[in-house]
């Protein structure tokens, strides 16, 4: 921020009727501070005539106001002139420091002048953090070799399903009747499971459905996901759990 | 094989997406004596420093994080097809270093210091989750209350807000732009 | 410094969300002979394969990535697991949300808000202590009916409910775009 000013300011120099684009200045602060280094002023002792001066002048070159964007440009024109008035007052004697009327604004431009030179420091930061490279994935887990991970096929997939049926049966599932699941609700539902979780353990879902219906809708879901490739499912072994993932950007390969 | 400490430490750094914490870090390995974890970070950190390496271990955020090299970047960027990472804009960087160096602080404190309205940029900053607000501030009105975040350490390579520019750093600055100025 | 061609091309891979395909790497490393290309890959390669890493690139999908070694696995599965313990989801946010300005709530309002089923992510904030069941309502089939808790509220930085930022205050924030959404 601090080598742009004054590169603007240069820049600015360069040509003799100066023109000063209010854009290039994130506030009136900002204009203020370009104008008093300009000057070469003592930002304590500001000789407020001379800057207000300045800063109007800045202001009158612009053909006409932006009042969305330029409201508080304004605004510090009125202050500026008002504190202007102020000090012009007869007085017989000179104020004391704390009745001074640019007191505020002094204090102000200083902390201002601060957040600026901090912003040129964290700019250089930013630069140099911009050439280290994160990732935004996640990478794949590594495959285990002690395990013969398959990848799921939709046979395997039946074969537990059906096995697993028989067991629930034992179990009762309660059919809740009115309550009708769609498959194409449940496969959001496994969606945003996985992209909460990464992993999803099927069977372990699977028998924490409420109803038979849903149960049954959920394997189906499961199915479709599969074949529209969303998602990735693996086997360990034959009836042992089933596990699923997204398919993001890193297609695993199953062996 | 069992791998070793140094290895897992590795490859924990490695899964995490945003900088891993020293105290993530002990809880996942919560098996091995702390000292232990703590010396074998030191050795990882150590063998990537002293290697020459296309990637690296940087301590940023409160934690450690994989990235690529800096020399590497231009590569990267071609093979991301990125003409250049995306920056913050003057008044999101002023208004961050507000938030930064003044939390706890309401949009209106932020408004007095940089003498314009900053709630679009304020929006902007919690979509970028840069800052976040973090209660109601107990004065009349109870304005909400904003924080910078640990993505906002990161993203300047900060480890901590201590790492903030300091008093001195700002002075000199300050003092540089004196002796620079133009000729009226 | 420059860097060598195998420290760029382990940048590229590790930087690359896809398995980098060795056409795309010769691609973004045109301005280098491909038959060095090559030679630095597999000297890459090889140097992954014979150290003992806790990080190492696999080839799959025609390509080559990065992944962590299986024996780390137990190790890195924990570190996932406290991450997402630490971390609430887009999900959970959501339903966090209705909680706190509707309480008390039941399921199956919550469920009409969102649109799709809760009761999984009723159960992840149940487990964090961000919810809890405060009762049943006296209504057909008596549902559970949930509020947020204190530990919310310290979460979130809020003193009381009352604190929440209102509709207003958000709206303010965002400036004119209204998002589609259903009201919170």
């Amino acid at each position: 921020m601090a080598t742009n000013k004054i590169m603007g300011a240069v820049l600015l120099e360069d040509r003799p009727q100066y023109e000063v684009r209010l854009d290039v200045f994130e506030g009136p602060l900002d204009l203020l501070l370009f104008l008093i280094r300009k000057k070469k002023i003592d930002v304590h002792n500001i000789p407020i005539a001379v800057i207000t001066r300045e800063y109007l002048d800045c202001l009158q070159r612009k053909e006409r106001i932006n009042l969305d964007r330029e409201a508080e440009f304004l605004l510090m024109a009125a202050l500026l002139i008002h504190i202007k008035s102020q000090m012009l007052l007869p007085r017989e004697e000179p104020l004391p420091e704390e009745e001074d009327p640019r007191r505020f604004l002094v204090g102000q431009l200083l902390e201002y002048q601060k957040i600026k030179a901090a912003c040129a420091i964290l700019k250089e930061k930013e630069d140099e953090q911009s050439l280290f490279w994160t990732r935004e994935g996640l990478p794949p887990l590594a495959e285990t070799d002690e395990v013969d991970l398959a990848e799921v096929s939709l046979f395997d997939l039946a074969e537990t399903f059906f096995s697993l049926m028989k067991r629930k049966e034992g179990e009762n599932f309660r059919l809740v009747k009115g309550k009708s699941v769609s498959i194409e609700n449940k496969m959001k539902e496994i969606v945003r499971l996985l992209e909460e979780e990464s992993v999803l353990d099927f069977l372990d879902y699977f028998s924490r459905q409420e109803t038979l219906e849903e149960a049954i809708v959920s394997f189906f879901s499961l199915l479709e996901l599969i074949k529209a490739r969303l998602v990735l499912a693996i086997q360990e072994q034959l009836f042992h759990s089933i596990k699923v993932w997204l398919r993001k950007d890193v297609a695993r390969k199953g062996k | 094989m069992t791998p070793d400490l140094k290895e897992i430490i590795e490859s924990l750094v490695f899964i995490s997406l945003e900088p891993l914490t020293p105290e993530k870090l002990k809880e996942a390995l919560a098996d091995f004596p702390a000292a232990e974890v703590e010396e074998a970070l030191r050795d990882l950190l150590h063998s990537y420093s002293a290697g020459s390496r296309g990637i690296q271990i940087i301590q940023t955020g409160g934690g450690y994080v994989f990235s690529t090299r800096a020399e590497c970047d231009p590569w990267v960027r071609r093979l991301l097809k990125i003409d250049r990472k995306s920056k913050l804009s003057g008044a999101a960087l002023e208004t961050l270093s507000i938030i930064a160096y003044h939390q706890p602080i309401t949009s209106s404190e932020i408004q007095a210091l940089r003498g314009v309205d900053s709630s679009y940029t304020l929006k902007t900053l919690l979509e970028k989750r840069m800052i976040r607000i973090v209660g109601r501030k107990s004065s009349p009105g109870r304005p909400l209350i904003y924080r910078t975040t640990d993505r906002f350490l990161a993203h300047f390579g900060l480890n901590s807000l201590e790492d903030l520019p300091t008093e001195e750093e700002i002075a000199k600055i300050l003092g540089e732009e004196k002796t620079s100025e133009p000729e009226p």
